[in-house]
């Protein structure tokens, strides 16, 4: 399972702050987006467009590698400070 | 108590000040930064701020910024914490000390900090305006 | 109590922040310069630190600076507070404290203030060393 | 009469912080500094060096007119801050 986390406006739009999906094996970010926006389609313009994504707490790219345990964070653009 | 936090309560500048000075005799100046919710922002009115992280990436991106800030500019310790939570106007909500042998290493750390924390600290802010409820949605 | 303020006592950084925040609910930004007595000079161990000032020209140079700086930069307030006499290594020296809307207003300001108060600000200081007591002859 | 300050090493030099001497009507501060300099010979080479004067709190140049009543420093290089 792949734990996911949702933030701000984010966390509002899905309803929720968490959620596991199960995925085939090990996947690139690229793809594990094509399967975020088809699970959360209230979310799939902030996906393509505005958020950043980290996994295991760390800034990923569309090559990163997702397996299963990982915990992927969706983040809206920061308004700390 | 460790000098990177993310917590709900107000800090002291003087403790938290008092706690970087401990960390050498060698400091001659000390630059602070300290972010405070403001009554206006971008014309609109603000009633109430409130802020939200993601608690273990954003402490990681603090201690990344206090490694990375001691590494590159000539300062001997730093500190940075940020409030989350309901944040009332004129309340404290951020805070950044550099600590250096000579004040001009203590400025130029802090003020990159406080840029750096902008840019990659995951922490988000919902401004309670008379219209509502909105999350600031801007990229500093 | 005045935001000018040349004086022997140490001072609380938290308070005079707060009294310098008090000013506006429309302060987004602070940013303080403490300048504190360290252990070495040049290459010297300092024992102890003495500032000596010329007290009514001092204060009227400080809050031509205050003034200055609320004209010249986009400041909302600004307190300048120098100690005199006898100071211990760690101790506090010098506190400058600027507010603005923005913080980038800030840091110029105080950045600015405390450089201008080294160029013309009648305040000496006194080094004692195991060598003996020197007054520190420089122009920054 | 006119009141010096000394301050600093000044101070030390001269072995008091202040002093009163009376000038013949007003003059400027150029020709002062050279009743200054025969007044307290010790200290007449950071007259014409390192010291800047001040008159009534205010800093002053040569041309600078005193006259009686007037308060006038010695300020040796500042270092404060």
């Amino acid at each position: 399972m792949i734990t996911i986390k949702f933030f701000a406006m984010l966390k509002n739009k899905v309803g929720r702050d968490e959620a596991a999906i199960s995925i085939p094996g090990q996947i690139t970010l690229m793809e594990f987006k094509d399967i975020l926006k088809k699970e959360f389609p209230c979310i799939s313009g902030f996906i393509d467009k505005s958020v950043l994504i980290s996994v295991n707490q760390e800034f990923a790219a569309s090559g990163t590698i997702i397996k299963d345990g990982d915990e992927v964070a969706l983040l809206p653009p920061f308004s700390g400070g | 108590m460790s000098l990177v936090r993310i917590q709900k309560k107000d800090f002291s500048v003087s403790e938290e000040v008092e706690m970087v000075k401990a960390s050498s005799m060698s400091i001659g100046g000390v630059v602070v930064f300290l972010g405070t919710a403001r009554d206006v922002s971008k014309g609109e009115d603000i009633i109430e701020l409130e802020f939200e992280s993601y608690p273990e990436m954003a402490e990681k991106k603090l201690n990344d910024i206090r490694e990375r800030a001691i590494k590159n500019f000539n300062i001997i310790e730093m500190a940075l914490i940020h409030r989350i939570g309901k944040i009332a106007i004129g309340e404290n909500i951020v805070l950044i000390i550099a600590a250096a042998r000579h004040r001009n290493d203590a400025f130029m750390a802090c003020e990159w900090a406080i840029s750096e924390l902008k840019r990659i600290t995951p922490i988000w802010k919902k401004e309670t305006t008379k219209k509502g409820d909105v999350w600031v949605e801007e990229r500093p």
